[in-house]
């Protein structure tokens, strides 16, 4: 049997073909693999309508109003029914979002809100050793004031941690600042975050056991 | 390769009964100042490619650019690894324990250089290559089993069909064909 | 009621799938149930944002499966939807995620030890000792530790059963409360309770007016193992109910007869902690204390000896009495005895004469700083005798006090305190005679822990009306027509009188998690008492003893755990007539094998059998697990015809060829039979046998049945504790045993380092010293160590650990809190067969010396933290590495399981999850695990890290305070915090002014295998014994 | 390839008893052509099954966690690894005899060398599946490998394991490549012998074409050269590293220097075991007798004895130096082997590996069929029980409150049995379907393929 002449040109077809492929699937990795791609944008849909952009933003209640244990906790908590129905228990009460959130409240049932940031279980984030040392909420929860509906921002991933725990600088601002969220430097940020982190004598470790226990 | 419509001669094939034969035969041919044509045979034979008068392989030069590859890598992996990725104190060597490194940098040598003879070899040849107007030649299977062969191309400058057929008998061809491409 | 536990469907899912699990658990209806109606207001835990988080956090090891499989990219696996359920009001002063610690009281046998608890929004995870309470000065046993899991164990008792059927409190008290008011009609004719001792004044109260409600009824007040002896004997001295307390703090010499108080006495706690204090070699020849034993078999206590006799139980009594008439020859007097001590039958044979003498010598040297300690389990005579010794002594008001006991307070009124066996035999007579119209049960088994005579369970069924009010379906419960469902300590509130009249309140961590009852509670309901609810009895019992001011105070007691300390009357000298006869009543040295029974060191009389914890923490001496075993010495053994089997290797010490099967041996005495796996155990007496009880528990959960033999089944009420004219033939069955420590023998390594005082004082740095011990030069480092980018362990805080050996009692305290801390799993018997418990910290136990009369040595083993871990260098991925503070980090989600690391580890420290020893977990059990800590999926290599998470806690708190330096003290791992001998000492050993650091300089201190330059962080600090020179002298020459 | 016989200073016999190119042709691949036997196909089925039982024990092994193996603390590798070493020693001789006989210029290499390699390739598949397999969490055994990742997280590349991945893994790549290479010729051979159209285009797509030509001989020559080069120190470090797993352990009786050139002797002991056992089977059954001679399997004898007589004298030095080290460690690590729990597998490997090789000082021993099979059968054995002692040695090491037991479980034994099944499927496909000596190398090592070859001074 005599192959016909075309035939010469397989292997050449056939190599090139490999070439794309395996690059492809490189590509493929490192896009949807990426937790750039596949955690932020999540963007669930709450039991009750709660609008941060409404209330951080528009009028400009402090984070810590409802997220109170973030300087103190590991957590920043979940604000119990009764904080929302301090102001509610006046405020929009005929509002359909308001009814539900007072029935849960009367029925002595938790709103089942869906958790948005989630990092793995094994991996020990403590709130307050960030907040205290000037990592504003906004370096990982983005701006959560012009959120509607939360979203996640940042990927959250180990890799993303470490960018950070080696070279701080440029995500430290001064404690005051935390929790405002617009706030920009004026200047390198990196050079003003140096002297936050000599104040506050910032030393972030890359130790395993800093977040693996 | 060129595919004009009119079948056009690919060159002249002769069969010699032993390698001693096509030796000699290989040598006349040679010094009638062909340079487009070839030897086949079921096995290499010895010194053929002095009585062809053909120059060295370039493999060599090919491994040992693999080779330097695969080593320089292996070992620039690990150094970038334990120097500047990731820098974790492990069992309190220090970051670059050379004598550590040995082993992957020798092996990613080997493999490369095992990779680049094979590709290499294969590169130079021409190979794979399915069509070939000699496969259009019966008489052909022979050249992998008892068989030894003269192929002269037209491609060859010098090449002219009488001449060629001429020269091959002259030097003991049997069966000669000619071979349309 | 939503019953989480008991689905066993849903425990197969998980089995099956331990990651889905997750999103079931999130989402499952009973879950939402659970957090929102299982615990009313702020008691609510399961609900709030952070213990969910926390609660996926136990599942870690889970989600690493899933995080895995999340490269799939498949949504459902990628992001389980998971809900924050916050409060609706949140509870005061509750910061998510730092956990809260509450002072409460244990208590156990008439006893009570104040204890912090350490809980997690609400979920109590951890038990740890109070150290303001004289009775634990911090510390805590075995079983404080491990009461923790029996709060959430699944198969505890939940609803109230009739006749085995699933009933209610309200059916209950329908039938109850008729019956009881007939009984209040004819004065409690008929009716009899039956309890444990108590230690809770406010129970006492209860008790009191019940019995005043029902003048008729007894009150039936039982232990199966109690320290009646020891009160009678105290009785017969002084004329009250009393307990001695030792100060072994100031004891210079101190013997102990059949008495060990470092592990089973009442305030062993204590008197570990005192007698490591008196054991400091740097105080000098007359500073540091001596200790000589008499027993029978062998104790944690006799391992800690100077010099041990081994003397046939029957003989023990004997020792002490030629103890004192060698003092009379010395021209001691003994008040109350003397003429009888002549009298007496001679020397029991086995009883060295020569060692009486020099014992003689050294308490006459040491007037009035010397102790006689006497074992509850010695008849009352000896305890008299003992303590009479005590007081000619002039030990008395230095290093023994006797302090009137309130465990008796029944009669309080002057009369002899009257002994639970005989109570109990009065109540299985009355059974009989069918005198008993309705039976009580309060939190008591004695079917099971009662002498297989009384034949209690076959007698039960004469009372019309039976009730039985326990925390488990227990021998008892099963025969009773009513089972109650009885509230964990955890979950209720109660106070307690500890031996020293320490009082404090035990308050709750949560609400009941079933619908349950404490006794006080249940009896309170029946007789009639004002306050019906735990917290009211208790409040309004203590109200009445402050009155002005109370609130205050109570908010005060809470707080510290401790309402006063001491405060029991002292006991003085006036012997009673009856003294002389006493020691006549003692029946004479028996010939032939004697077998006695002993409490268990973990399971103490059966009441913790369905306890995992404990079941899988190896017996202090023997290292067996999950079984008890007849155990005799090796001669004994040989004789049986069973030593083969066990000692084949004495050379190498190995004990067994085919490690899993053991002899079984018949054993027949007081006209019953059993049939018990036997166990070689070097340095026991001679002819003497040893079964422990607790075991082999019928009507119990799937943890403890077919665990090990009833021991029981052999006592005689005549004499319980001891049985002579034993019989024992080998039978030609084999038994599984699983032991985790096949090997005894030292090798002639360096690994324990022990020597006298002489020569310690002779020359202290050598003592220790490689040179001595290590003739094998230290490898060198191929590396110039200081080369290790940016890790310089000069610098900041460097953590490292120090474990005395010489005040290591061996008591596996350490071993149990190391697991309640780290979440670490049991594997169960076959698994510990196969080598493969999870321990996290061992204790080595090794015989040296003679295989008949061994001497003991202990080493707590957990991983060394080597400043160049062998571990280290040969994980292919990096999951174990250091970190800048010296730790040997060992990264679970990283890990792939080559195992390598265990192959290189020197000190074999590092445990497997060879299967997913963690899916098998209920919801309610999850509760129990330290969100602190992830929990380890199967296939991952895990170990000690110095309780990391600890140390990442206080790092945190001192930095949100602006420190960088966490004080010392600050970490202390669970390890050393339960410690009763504060024998683990942790710290930061850059710091030159921590107590870390003083102890690694110390001249006794030494790192292991130096050779191998692996530069281990733990180091111990050498054993030094204080033989008394006049015996050592002859022990040689022997 | 074959340097002219002239330059060859051992000036054997020639290697085949036939003049005739086309002989030779019909005797190698002749059988490749005729119809499948009954008793090939029931042999098929047989190791088939055992390979399905091989895969079948994986799932399980995957399924329910690394414990239903006999594994524990502190014998934390078992089976496993005993096999994982045993089967990548034997996968040793197949390159040993293509590359460093070849550049020794042995000739006589060529009667066995495609048999070799072939079994080299299956031996080190066998052996390959036990490290995938015996870690804890098969699922992310991907984090050994130098990947990229979200987590920015790196291996260690200063663990033995670490190299053992690299080392075998390119060993069984060379290995293949090499083998492939050596086939294209021969393959070309059958495809213009080959009848059937399907057969034929198979065997075209795989020969790339071949034709034989000059210059294509030249650069084929020139990496089969090469290959043979880098393969020589390759093969030698393979299970250096391999030793390294344990050498550079602090284990007692692992932790020592000796442990490289023991092993490769090792290694190179139990790979010719494999092939002369393997060979005498197919010599009898597929009558090569012409080809594979008698003198081929005494120099294969010759080599056993030489590599046998070193791994004995290692195991002595091994006690020599344990002794000598004054280490009271490694002294009772070796009293232990030798008297311990496990003092019969020691004395089984002393048996079958140092007493048994030393019957081939007698030459009617090395070239008597019956006597070699047996012997090579020992051989096997006690090779496995060499790395069975080694690795049980874990069972005692440091601390004597550590020391455990070891055994195996069904599940053990099972999957040990099974990779048989796998070795075997593929060695029967192999014998089918490919020529199982290198036709174009037979050819050119017969005299008449010299061009200067004159009948008269045939055979000298």
């Amino acid at each position: 049997m005599v192959f016909p002449k075309w035939t010469n040109k397989i292997p050449v077809i056939l190599l090139a073909s490999v070439v794309f492929f395996i690059c492809f699937v490189v590509f493929a990795f490192a896009y949807w693999g990426s937790p750039k791609n596949y955690v932020v944008g999540y963007q669930p849909v709450q039991p009750i309508a709660f609008s941060h952009q409404l209330h951080a933003g528009q009028m400009g209640m402090d984070c810590r109003y409802c997220h109170y244990n973030v300087e103190r906790g590991r957590h920043a908590g979940v604000p119990p029914t009764e904080t929302c129905l301090n102001c509610h228990k006046i405020v929009k009460t005929d509002s359909p979002e308001i009814k539900k959130l007072v029935s849960y409240h009367e029925k002595g049932l938790p709103v089942p809100w869906v958790r948005v940031h989630k990092l793995a279980d094994f991996a020990y984030f403590d709130h307050s050793a960030h907040v205290n040392k000037g990592v504003s909420c906004v370096e990982c929860h983005g701006r959560i004031d012009q959120m509607t509906e939360v979203r996640i921002e940042k990927p959250l991933s180990m890799g993303w941690c470490l960018d950070c725990h080696r070279n701080p600088a440029s995500h430290i601002r001064d404690r005051a600042k935390i929790t405002d969220l617009a706030w920009k430097p004026d200047g390198d940020p990196a050079q003003l975050g140096r002297e936050f982190m000599k104040l506050y004598n910032v030393n972030p470790r890359t130790d395993c056991s800093t977040c693996h226990r | 390769m060129s595919s004009s419509a009119a079948p056009r001669v690919f060159g002249v094939l002769a069969e010699f009964k032993t390698p001693a034969d096509v030796y000699h035969a290989a040598e006349k041919v040679r010094d009638a100042g062909y340079k487009k044509w070839d030897v086949h045979s079921p096995f290499p034979i010895h010194g053929i490619e002095r009585a062809m008068g053909i120059g060295d392989s370039k493999l060599g030069w090919i491994a040992f650019f693999c080779a330097a590859t695969g080593a320089f890598g292996g070992f620039g992996l690990q150094y970038w690894i334990h120097k500047h990725a990731y820098p974790l104190l492990i069992a309190g060597k220090p970051m670059i324990a050379l004598p550590a490194y040995v082993p992957v940098t020798f092996e990613p040598g080997i493999l490369f250089t095992a990779f680049g003879c094979i590709l290499g070899m294969l590169a130079l040849n021409g190979l794979p290559r399915f069509y070939h107007a000699l496969f259009k030649s019966r008489n052909f299977a022979k050249a992998t089993d008892d068989g030894f062969f003269i192929s002269i191309e037209s491609r060859d400058p010098k090449f002219a069909l009488d001449s060629a057929r001429a020269l091959l008998e002259a030097a003991g061809g049997k069966n000669i064909e000619v071979l349309e491409d | 009621m939503p019953s989480l536990n008991l689905d066993p469907k849903r425990a197969a899912e998980n089995a099956k799938a331990p990651w889905k699990s997750l999103e079931e658990l999130a989402g499952s209806a009973e879950f939402k149930d659970f957090a929102s109606h299982e615990f009313p207001e702020g008691a609510d835990t399961m609900g709030t944002d952070i213990s969910r988080r926390r609660f996926m956090q136990v599942m870690g090891a889970g989600m690493a499966f899933a995080g895995v499989t999340s490269l799939s990219g498949c949504k459902g696996i990628r992001r389980p939807e998971q809900h924050i359920l916050p409060y609706n009001q949140m509870p005061e002063r509750m910061v998510p995620g730092v956990p809260q610690f509450y002072a409460t009281t244990y208590t156990l046998g008439g006893d009570a030890v104040g204890l912090l608890v350490e809980a997690h929004e609400g979920r109590p995870t951890k038990v740890e000792g109070n150290p303001s309470h004289p009775a634990s000065l911090g510390a805590t046993s075995k079983q404080h530790q491990a009461s923790i899991l029996d709060l959430y164990n699944p198969e505890r008792s939940q609803v109230v059963l009739k006749g085995g059927k699933t009933s209610s409190w309200e059916a209950f008290w329908n039938e109850a409360n008729p019956v009881f008011e007939a009984l209040k009609a004819n004065g409690g004719e008929g009716l009899r309770f039956v309890s444990g001792y108590t230690a809770s004044p406010s129970f006492r109260a209860v008790r009191e007016h019940a019995l005043r409600t029902f003048p008729k009824a007894k009150w039936v007040a039982y232990e199966a193992v109690s320290r009646d002896n020891v009160t009678a004997g105290m009785y017969a001295l002084t004329g009250k109910a009393a307990e001695p307390l030792y100060r072994f703090a100031k004891a210079k010499r101190v013997l102990s007869v059949d008495c060990d108080f470092l592990e089973a006495e009442a305030f062993n706690l204590v008197y570990s902690r005192d007698f490591a204090q008196g054991r400091n070699p740097d105080a000098g020849r007359d500073g540091m204390n001596r200790l000589y034993v008499i027993e029978s078999g062998f104790s944690v206590t006799g391992g800690a000896a100077d010099h041990r006799l081994r003397v046939k139980p029957s003989a023990v009594p004997f020792a002490l009495i030629a103890l004192a008439r060698e003092l009379q020859s010395r021209g001691l007097s003994v008040p109350g005895f003397g003429a009888d001590l002549g009298a007496l039958p001679g020397n029991a044979e086995g009883i060295s004469s020569a060692w009486i003498k020099a014992l003689a010598d050294d308490l006459i040297k040491h007037r009035g700083e010397s102790v006689i300690a006497v074992g509850k389990y010695q008849p009352a005579a000896v305890h008299a005798l003992g303590q009479a010794l005590n007081y000619s002594l002039g030990n008395l008001g230095k290093t023994v006090e006797w302090k009137v006991s309130s465990v008796h307070a029944l009669n309080a009124s002057g009369d002899a305190p009257e002994s639970g066996l005989e109570s109990l035999r009065a109540l299985a007579a009355d059974l009989d005679a069918g005198r008993v119209s309705a039976l009580v049960v309060l939190d008591a088994n004695p079917v099971y822990a009662s002498p297989a005579d009384l034949a209690l369970g076959s007698k039960i069924a004469s009372a019309k009306f039976s009730v039985h009010l326990g925390g488990e379906v227990d021998e008892t419960g099963a025969l009773t027509g009513w089972h109650l469902p009885l509230s964990h300590f955890l979950e209720t509130w109660s106070d307690g009188q500890a031996l020293d009249g320490t009082t404090s309140v035990a308050q709750p961590l949560v609400s009941p998690l079933y619908d349950t009852l404490d006794a006080a509670e249940v009896l309170a309901h029946i007789s009639g008492y004002p306050q019906t609810t735990s917290h009211e009895i208790v409040r309004a019992y203590w109200a009445g003893k402050s009155g002005l001011g109370f609130d205050a105070a109570w908010r005060k007691w809470l707080h510290d755990g401790v309402i006063a300390v001491g405060g029991a009357a002292d006991a003085g000298y006036s012997p009673a007539p009856a003294l002389a006869s006493l020691l006549r009543s003692l029946p004479a040295p028996a010939q032939g094998v004697e077998l006695i029974f002993r409490e268990d060191a973990r399971l103490l009389d059966g009441r913790f059998a369905n306890n995992a914890w404990l079941q899988e923490a190896p017996d202090p001496v023997t290292k067996l697990t999950w079984d008890n075993a007849l155990l005799v010495g090796p001669k004994l053994g040989e004789s049986l015809g069973i030593a083969p089997y066990l000692l084949n290797k004495d050379a190498t010490g190995t004990t067994l060829a085919d490690y899993r099967k053991r002899p079984m041996v018949r054993v027949t005495v007081n006209g019953a039979s059993l049939e018990v796996a036997a166990w070689i155990l070097p340095g026991m007496a001679e002819d003497t046998a040893l079964l422990h009880l607790g075991f082999g528990r019928v009507h119990v959960g799937k943890v403890g049945e077919e665990a090990g033999f009833n021991a029981f089944a052999l006592a005689n009420s005549a004499s319980p504790f001891a049985a002579s004219g034993v019989k024992l033939e080998k039978i030609d069955r084999l038994y599984s045993l699983a032991c985790t420590q096949d090997h005894w023998s030292l090798m002639g390594r360096p690994i324990v380092r022990t020597g006298d005082l002489a020569e310690y004082l002779e020359d202290p740095k050598e003592f220790a010293s490689e040179e001595k011990w290590n003739e094998h030069p230290a490898e060198q480092s191929l590396w110039d160590e200081k080369v290790r980018g940016t890790y310089d362990f000069s610098q900041g805080m460097q953590w490292g650990m120090v474990i005395d050996l010489n005040s290591c009692s061996g008591c596996n305290a350490c071993l149990v809190a190391c697991q309640s801390e780290n979440n670490i799993p049991t594997v169960g018997k076959e698994q510990v067969l196969r080598g493969r418990e999870m321990h996290w910290l061992r204790l080595d136990r090794y015989f040296t010396g003679d295989v008949e009369d061994p001497q003991l040595e202990f080493q707590p083993m957990g991983c060394q933290q080597c400043e160049n871990a062998p571990c280290e260098e040969v994980c292919p991925v990096g999951a174990t590495v250091h970190s800048h503070e010296g730790l040997n980090d060992m990264v679970y989600n990283r890990c792939v399981g080559t195992r390598y690391c265990s192959n290189n580890c020197p000190f074999k420290v590092r445990r497997f999850n060879f299967f997913n020893y963690n899916n098998k977990h209920t919801e309610t059990e999850k509760m129990r695990m330290n969100p602190d800590v992830t929990v380890r999926f199967r296939g991952v290599m895990e170990k000690c890290t110095y309780c990391v998470q600890r140390i990442q806690r206080a790092r945190i708190t001192a930095k949100n305070a602006g420190s960088e330096r966490i004080a010392d003290g600050a970490v202390t791992p669970a390890c050393g915090q339960a410690c009763p001998s504060g024998s683990i000492v942790f710290g930061d050993i850059n710091d030159p002014q921590s107590r870390v650091a003083k102890l690694k300089a110390h001249p006794r201190n030494y790192g292991l295998l130096k050779e191998l330059n692996i530069k281990p962080r733990t180091t111990y600090l050498a054993r030094v014994r204080n033989p008394n020179p006049a015996l050592a002298s002859q022990e040689k020459a022997a | 390839m074959i340097p002219h016989r002239d330059d060859d200073p051992t000036r054997r016999p020639v290697l085949v008893e036939s003049n005739d190119f086309h002989e030779v042709t019909e005797i190698i691949a002749g059988p490749t052509e005729t119809p499948l036997t009954r008793n090939w196909v029931l042999l098929l089925m047989l190791s088939g099954s055992f390979m399905c039982l091989m895969v079948g024990l994986f799932g399980y092994l995957f399924w329910e966690g690394t414990g239903v193996w006999g594994v524990n603390m502190p014998v934390a590798w078992g089976f496993a690894i005993v096999n994982f070493v045993w089967w990548i020693g034997i996968g040793h001789a197949g390159t040993l005899i293509s590359a460093i006989l070849f550049l020794f210029r042995q000739r006589w290499r060529t009667a066995i060398n495609r048999f070799s390699e072939a079994m080299t390739i299956f031996a080190v598949m066998c052996a390959g599946v036990f490290p995938a397999f015996h870690v804890g969490r098969v699922w992310v055994v991907y984090y050994i490998f130098p990947l990229p990742n979200q987590m920015e997280a790196w291996p260690n590349t200063r663990s033995p394991l670490f190299w053992d991945v690299f080392a075998v893994s390119t060993y069984f790549t060379v290995s293949l490549l090499f083998w492939y290479m050596g086939l294209i010729p021969d393959l070309a051979t059958m495809r213009d012998r080959a009848t059937t159209k399907v057969r034929r285009f198979i065997l075209s797509i795989f020969s790339l074409g071949w034709r034989g030509a000059a210059r294509h001989w030249q650069n084929y020559e020139r990496a089969y050269l090469i290959l043979a080069a880098i393969s020589t120190p390759l093969v030698l470090s393979v299970h250096s590293i391999v030793s390294f797993d344990f050498a550079t352990s602090k284990v007692p009786g692992w932790h020592t220097t000796i442990f490289p050139p023991y092993f490769v002797a090792g290694a190179v002991f139990s790979g010719f075991a494999m092939v002369s056992t393997l060979l005498i089977i197919a010599r009898e059954v597929f009558g090569f007798k012409k080809v594979v001679r008698l003198h081929h399997i005494e120099n294969m004898n010759k080599f056993m004895l030489l590599t046998g007589t070193i791994v004995g004298y290692a195991y002595a030095m091994e006690i020599f130096v344990a002794w000598y080290s004054g280490n009271i460690y490694e002294r009772y690590a070796f009293w232990n082997r030798a008297l311990g729990e496990y003092w019969w597998s020691y004395w089984a490997m002393i048996t079958c590996n140092v007493i048994s090789p030393q019957f081939f000082w007698f030459k009617w021993v090395r070239r008597n069929l019956v006597f070699t099979f047996i012997l090579t059968i020992f051989i096997n054995i006690g090779m496995w029980f060499e790395r069975f002692v080694i690795v049980i040695t874990l069972h005692a090491d440091f601390l004597p409150s550590s020391w455990g037991y070891y055994r195996p479980t069904w599940v053990d034994w099972w999957t040990y049995i099974g990779t048989f099944g796998m070795f075997f499927t593929f060695f029967l496909l192999f014998l089918k379907f490919l020529p199982q000596l290198a036709i174009a190398e037979v050819k050119a090592v017969m005299p008449e393929s010299n061009p200067h070859f004159h009948p008269h001074d045939k055979g000298h």
